[in-house]
């Protein structure tokens, strides 16, 4: 393959990032809308070719032998830190690179166009697109990535793309303090990151990734057994990494961002809260998988930090009136899901006899995958319900069904699909997963089959809060009706999408280690799942689809616990009170105020005591002759008698 | 008993003493004068005495002396007409007055 | 030779007391007029000590022109009645405090310097004048245009031109505006 | 002597000094031109030495320092007017080039006295360039002190607040340095030689001779590092930083934190720690702690600061300290970093006092509790208010993400436990300056318009596009394409690392 496409596939969204941000200024919306609208289009188009080229072309640089190759189109040198340690840019094409190629410009071109519509009216409509080229730009360079350093430099891209998104409707102080807070909180998880890449290239001597995960063992040898804290180097380095992924990913306890992030503007939270950007940490885990496998301290870290984080964001999402909120509670629930998926896997051998080993890896992937498509679904048709209805809040909406049959339909086949009801995509996902974690050990299999269970419930209660439940009297002022085709195109797409992902013979298309995996499904684990599913719908439908007291019934008899997860269990307080009370009040003000009453001071003090004693020898300079005669007298005469001591 | 060295050095001295008193504790400009023409004598006096008593063959002190009479003669007209502007300026000969020139 | 001894002892009491007199006066020209003894003192050891044309000069410069001078700017400045302000009692103390501690060590240092026990050292006045030759106005006219050894030409010259810097800057100084 | 190259980036500051004083005070008209002709022309020579250079290193010539000349100046203390440049030197003058160019655009209007005020802002660049050329440490002292004194004026007389207050506390805080500086440097020149030789101030001989005893090099270290390091705003003497820039006027706060403290940082490398390479092997460690805290220190000062200078003066606090840090090291990939650092803080803050001028002639305040919202007012200088922080905050693409970047790695290949401790402190700045860099960009340029005066407001003007959209292509060159530079500084430190590792 030659280098044109995959440069173009980089170059192009960045090009319209700088013609739109550029020269935006001096273009109609119309003309801005639809050059983004291109451009994405174009991108998309190139990757499709890409993927497909690399994916069933049958060239051996891309498969032999039956097992994919990972393949470096090019990696051109960017910075040389040493002589080994390079950071390259570089485009590595592999199995999950294709996959996410097509995953972010695909959600990219349907959010692209989505926003045409949504976004019409908007001040700062050609800015919008520009920050979008640039958040599909720095996704793909982060995804396309030949090493760890490559990653982290679009990772910081991506992060800003997601403040500046976030924080469109910069008039409003909420978006601000909401993308400050995103910026902030993945920075500070970036810190960690930062930290792993150097500790781990500090042993490795290199960033890239094919040398690190082609031999992990040697990556462990290299580390020479040292240990810091009674756990080896290598653990504190891809735990330390695995901090950046949990910030991107919004893992518990970095997840506060992400619900505070829905203040951007809708198409942007399906785009980047949902769908491609927050499953960066997903992603670098599986592209550092070997190198994980190889402690399994820091796997058993994912593994935990992501069963805990789907249970807490699964609660939380059963009480949120938002329903952006609920959707992006959603969204950390099943990225953590895709964590646990990760980390109950490992690296065994090929074929039957460790046919578990590597499920894990494939299922996440495969999830990613569904779970962008079903999540972007179903965050575009909250952004459609919020169009119409011009509120974030369920209890503005209800019996929306009749109004907006396309919404209606979309989303009902989106929660289908997040509940893991056959035949949607999310069941085949989610129900390799399960299996692999039952495979692992039963505890975490549970566990997750009781989160996917409360996932079907808080799903089917925004499900019947917004088209069932009781209609809002406003309607009669102001009467909902379904989106513009540039937002209903996208909808039937994705929902088109979600009905049949589920039958991509995934397997054989990614998994760890390029060797095609056969899926079958797990006929316990399966009825386990939908049964459990089922009995969440139901109960949903039986509190929520009709107007009845039985929710406020339930939420009285847990007034505490409702009352708790409603707050989000006071994670943002707790943040609140780290922020502002210890480090500004109780770090940074009193530096300052050391800075200037102490430090300064002292420096003043110099002063001030120079001037004094200068003030005080200033009477010596009288001008007045006889003082001097005198002074001079009286020194000539200490001088003599200086003298006469010598000569004694 | 003859008179050596020491007989005219120390009539010298006190007048060398005498002229420090005086310039230090006097206030009216002239009287300084006065008592720096005391401390200047007091120094020919001396050039003078060692030159002929210790080295009676050559005259170097008593040229020096010379000098530093005219030289004291220049200095005093010049002083002389200082004082007398400051007098016309402040109407006032008082070392402490003469502060006022600083304002 | 008493005659001589005799003349030193007056002359040097006149010298001793007038000018202790001439900075404790309050009266001004008291003090100028005293100054004059004093200078006519100093003359008079000259000649005594065989300089006779330094004490001419001494004479003429001194009590002839500088005390003229003087007399004529005291006068000029002179307020009737007006004595010199009575002084601080502490600037009084540190002016005799230096005159005495200092013309204490010097005296000091004149009885013991080592000198005195040599025969320069204790050599008399008559001696001393016999030691050196007479000196004429031809040396002391050589003395100043030359430019041997011990000629001094270019202070001579250098003198006459601070005189003339003198008299002009006197005369600017001194001019009414 | 005038076939040198490098004598006339000293020239030619002076023939503007002589040009303006042609000018008539009131004909703004011809200063401008004079100014701008002068700014251009440097601009352009300094261009034409870089390339110059990197023709003839690519040609092979690998003397360590190039266009070199030497003309005795002073022969009984044998100093000399020697000048000389590696890429270091050579990108700290393109440094110097364009921060006078854009200074010269962002003191457009400067008001009273504009001839004075390029007077001495011209003379300020003649100490700057001078000191970038030498080789001798005379004359680089000598140009040392020619740049600080202007400052004094320019601050005292064209700033604003207590700027006379301002003005004083820097110039002595400064000449207090320089006081240390010269006991240093004249320890150093009379250890130039060995026993009998010749005694030198020419740098390179100095390093050659490598006579300096040891017993003594611990003391000039310290009083050449804590010289140059006082320039360098090390903690605990930066506090002439805050209060000096925040009063001085715009152009004058963008050529001192954008050259004038990096002639600290230059004189640490190329004169403590090269000529005294024992001593810094030995002593490094104390002077990492200080550097430490001042990159931690500066940081956290500046997130409770109200005052726009203020805030960005103690980020300068906070990123010189990441120099002299870096510097530390005693690595090639640290120490490139540094220099990285150099350039790219140069750049970036004085993209922002210059935009931070640019606000404050227009809404007449810096504290950022009264302004808001500015955004939707001066779009423009908003954007670039926006680039200049991530820039600051080390976004890639920008430069101070490849200083930083450069630095960490560089200070992570020592891996015994004080640096580690040291370095992590070091990197944890990089969220605090998020921190900071956010919270001014969130109260200032977003949210809701405090003052319904600043409706009224213009946007940025002709000059201030040029000013600022040569300082951003800069900073988005360096970070785009670092790895020329990159080569460049790490081909320069070659003989400084080489000494650093013979002393060991």
């Amino acid at each position: 393959m030659g280098v044109t496409l995959p440069i173009l596939i980089l170059a192009l969204p960045f090009f319209m990032f700088l013609l739109l941000g550029i020269g935006g200024v001096k273009m109609s919306r119309k003309v801005a809308g639809i050059l983004g609208i291109l451009g994405m289009g174009t991108t998309m188009t190139l990757a499709y070719i890409v993927a497909f080229t690399y994916f069933f072309s049958g060239d051996p640089a891309f498969i032999l032998d039956g097992v994919r190759q990972q393949f470096q189109v090019f990696d051109v040198t960017w910075l040389a830190f040493t002589e080994k340690l390079v950071v390259k840019i570089g485009f590595l094409l592999d199995p999950i690179c294709a996959m996410m190629l097509v995953v972010i410009t695909t959600i990219s071109f349907m959010v692209h166009l989505y926003s045409w519509g949504y976004m019409e009216g908007e001040r700062g409509f050609q800015r919008y697109y520009a920050f979008l080229s640039l958040f599909t730009f720095s996704m793909l360079g982060l995804v396309v990535a030949t090493n760890i350093f490559q990653m982290y430099i679009f990772w910081e891209l991506v992060g800003v793309s997601s403040f500046l998104l976030i924080g469109f409707f910069y008039r409003l102080p909420s978006a601000v303090s909401a993308s400050k807070k995103a910026f902030i909180v993945t920075r500070f998880a970036d810190l960690g990151f930062l930290l792993g890449i150097l500790t781990l290239t500090y042993f490795t001597d290199t960033f890239n990734f094919v040398d690190m995960t082609s031999n992990p063992m040697n990556v462990l040898a290299e580390t020479g057994g040292a240990t810091f804290m009674g756990a080896s180097v290598l653990t504190w380095a891809m735990v330390l990494i695995f901090t950046g992924g949990m910030g991107k990913s919004a893992m518990l306890p970095l997840h506060i961002w992400l619900p505070d992030a829905m203040e951007g503007p809708t198409p942007v939270s399906a785009l980047i809260h949902a769908a491609t950007m927050v499953v960066a940490g997903v992603y670098l885990v599986a592209r550092m998988f070997p190198v994980y496998c190889v402690v399994d301290a820091s796997m058993t870290f994912v593994t935990v930090v992501g069963a805990i984080t789907a249970f807490y964001a699964a609660v939380v999402a059963c009480t949120q009136i938002d329903i952006k909120r609920v959707l992006a509670f959603s969204t950390i629930s099943q990225i953590a899901f895709m964590m646990v998926s990760l980390g109950v896997a490992s690296t065994g051998g090929v074929g039957d006899g460790h046919h578990y080993t590597g499920l894990g890896y494939m299922a996440g992937m495969f999830h990613l995958f569904t779970h962008a498509m079903f999540k972007a679904l179903l965050f575009l048709g909250a952004g459609a319900l919020i169009h119409a209805v011009h509120s974030n809040d369920y209890t503005k909406m209800g019996g929306l069904r009749k109004y907006m049959p396309i919404t209606h339909w979309t989303f009902l086949i989106g929660c289908l699909a997040i509940a893991g009801i056959p035949p949607f995509s999310g069941f085949f996902s989610k129900d390799e997963m399960l299996a692999a974690m039952f495979n692992n050990n039963w505890i975490w299999g549970a566990w997750m089959t009781m989160v996917a269970g409360l996932t079907a419930f808080y799903m089917f209660r925004l499900y019947y809060l917004i088209f069932w439940w009781e209609e809002n009297p406003d309607y009669a002022h102001h009467k909902p009706h379904d989106a513009p085709w540039q937002m209903s195109v996208p909808l039937i797409f994705l929902a088109a999408v979600s009905c049949v992902a589920g039958f991509i013979p995934f397997g054989e298309l990614v998994t760890w280690n390029g060797a095609p995996y056969h899926i079958h499904l797990e006929a316990p684990v399966a009825c386990t799942s939908i049964i459990v599913a089922l009995a969440a719908i139901a109960l949903a439908t039986k509190m929520y689809m009709k107007k009845n007291d039985l929710p406020t019934k339930f939420k009285n008899a847990l007034p505490g616990l409702w009352t708790a997860a409603h707050r989000r269990f006071y994670w943002d307080e707790i943040y609140l009170f780290i922020t502002h009370k210890i480090i500004f009040g109780c770090i940074s003000k009193p530096i300052a105020w050391f800075d200037r009453h102490v430090i300064d001071a002292t420096m003043d003090g110099f002063a001030k005591v120079t001037q004094k004693v200068s003030f005080a020898i200033r009477g010596m300079q009288s001008g007045n002759v006889q003082a001097y005669v005198l002074w001079y007298f009286f020194g000539a005469l200490a001088l003599a008698f200086i003298t006469w001591i010598c000569l004694l | 008993m003859d008179l050596n060295i020491l007989w005219y050095l120390v009539p010298s001295v006190v007048m060398f003493a005498a002229g420090v008193y005086g310039f230090v504790t006097r206030k009216n400009m002239i009287a300084m004068l006065v008592s720096l023409e005391l401390i200047l004598n007091s120094a020919d006096l001396n050039f003078v005495i060692f030159n002929r008593f210790l080295f009676p063959d050559s005259m170097e002190g008593m040229v020096f002396s010379l000098f530093a009479i005219a030289i004291a003669a220049a200095e005093t007209a010049v002083a002389i007409a200082i004082i007398i502007n400051i007098y016309r300026a402040i109407g006032s000969t008082d070392i402490v007055e003469t502060n006022k020139m600083k304002h | 030779m008493v005659g001589n001894i005799i003349l030193y002892f007056v002359v040097a009491l006149a010298i001793v007391i007038f000018s202790i007199m001439a900075v404790t006066t309050k009266k001004i020209l008291r003090a100028a007029t005293y100054l004059l003894f004093v200078l006519i003192g100093v003359a008079i050891f000259y000649f005594q000590l065989g300089y006779e044309f330094l004490g001419a000069i001494q004479v003429a410069v001194y009590a002839g022109g500088i005390m003229v001078l003087f007399v004529f700017a005291i006068l000029l400045t002179h307020k009737p009645n007006a004595n010199a302000a009575p002084l601080g009692s502490h600037r009084k103390i540190a002016g005799i405090l230096a005159s005495v501690i200092g013309g204490g060590l010097l005296l000091w240092a004149l009885f013991t310097m080592p000198m005195l026990e040599t025969s320069e050292g204790v050599r008399s006045l008559s001696d001393a004048i016999a030691g050196g030759p007479d000196i004429s106005m031809k040396m002391i006219g050589r003395a100043f245009t030359g430019t041997e050894k011990y000629q001094y030409l270019l202070p001579f010259e250098a003198v006459s031109v601070l005189l003339l810097a003198c008299i002009i800057g006197g005369v600017t100084v001194a001019r009414k505006r | 002597m005038f076939g040198n190259i490098l004598i006339w980036f000293v020239i030619i500051p002076v023939l503007m000094m002589a040009g303006l004083g042609l000018c008539r005070n009131s004909s703004m008209a011809a200063i401008r031109t004079v100014m701008v002709v002068g700014s251009t022309i440097l601009l352009a020579l300094a261009i034409w030495l870089c390339v110059d250079f990197l023709a003839l290193r690519a040609a092979g010539n690998d003397a360590e320092m190039l266009f070199t000349g030497s003309w005795m100046w002073y022969a009984p203390l044998n100093i000399h007017l020697a000048v000389g440049v590696d890429g270091i030197s050579v990108l700290m003058l393109m440094l110097s080039a364009i921060i006078v160019f854009a200074g010269t655009f962002a003191s457009w209007k400067i008001n009273p006295l504009p001839k004075n005020f390029f007077l001495w802002f011209a003379l300020l660049s003649t100490g700057v360039f001078g000191f970038f050329i030498s080789i001798d440490m005379f004359t680089m002292f000598m140009f040392y002190e020619v740049a600080l004194i202007p400052m004094y004026l320019l601050i005292g007389v064209w700033g604003t607040g207590r700027k006379e207050y301002s003005a004083m506390k820097l110039t002595l805080m400064l000449m207090g340095g320089s006081a240390f500086l010269m006991l240093g440097l004249l320890g150093i020149y009379w250890h130039s030689a060995p026993e009998g030789g010749e005694l030198t101030w020419n740098i390179l001989e100095i390093a050659k001779n490598n006579a300096v005893d040891p017993s003594w090099q611990n003391l000039l270290f310290c009083f050449t590092f804590v010289g140059f390091g006082v320039l360098g705003a090390m903690f605990p003497f930066h506090t002439w930083s805050p209060d000096g820039h925040a009063c001085a006027p715009t152009a004058v706060s963008m050529l001192h934190a954008g050259v004038l403290m990096k002639l600290g940082g230059y004189g640490c490398f190329r004169i403590a720690i090269y000529l005294l390479p024992a001593a810094a092997n030995e002593l490094a460690w104390i002077f990492i702690i200080l550097t430490g805290i001042s990159v931690v220190y500066g940081a956290f000062s500046a997130c409770v600061q109200t005052d726009l200078k203020y805030i960005n003066a103690y980020s300068s606090v906070s990123h010189c300290g990441m120099v002299l840090f870096a510097l530390l090291m005693l690595n090639t990939t640290a120490m490139t970093g540094a220099i990285l650092q150099m350039l790219s803080h140069g750049l970036m803050t004085a993209l922002f006092f210059a935009l931070i001028g640019m606000i404050y002639g227009r809404t007449h305040t810096r504290d950022i509790r009264q302004m808001g919202g500015l955004m939707q007012i001066m779009p423009y200088l908003g954007v670039c208010y926006m680039i200049a922080g991530f820039a600051s905050l080390g976004l890639p693409g920008l430069s101070g993400f490849v200083a930083e970047m450069t630095i960490f790695f560089g200070a992570w290949e020592d891996s015994d436990l004080f640096h580690r401790v040291f370095v992590i402190a070091a990197t944890c700045s990089i969220v605090i300056t998020a921190v900071y860099i956010l919270r001014v960009v969130g109260k200032l340029l977003l949210g809701k318009v405090q003052d319904e005066h600043h409706w009224q407001l213009t946007d940025a003007t002709w000059f201030e596009r040029l000013s600022t959209v040569t300082l951003i292509a800069c900073i988005a060159g360096i970070g785009f394409f670092p790895n020329w530079i990159n080569e460049t500084i790490q081909h320069s430190f070659l003989p400084i690392v080489q000494a650093i590792q013979n002393a060991i």
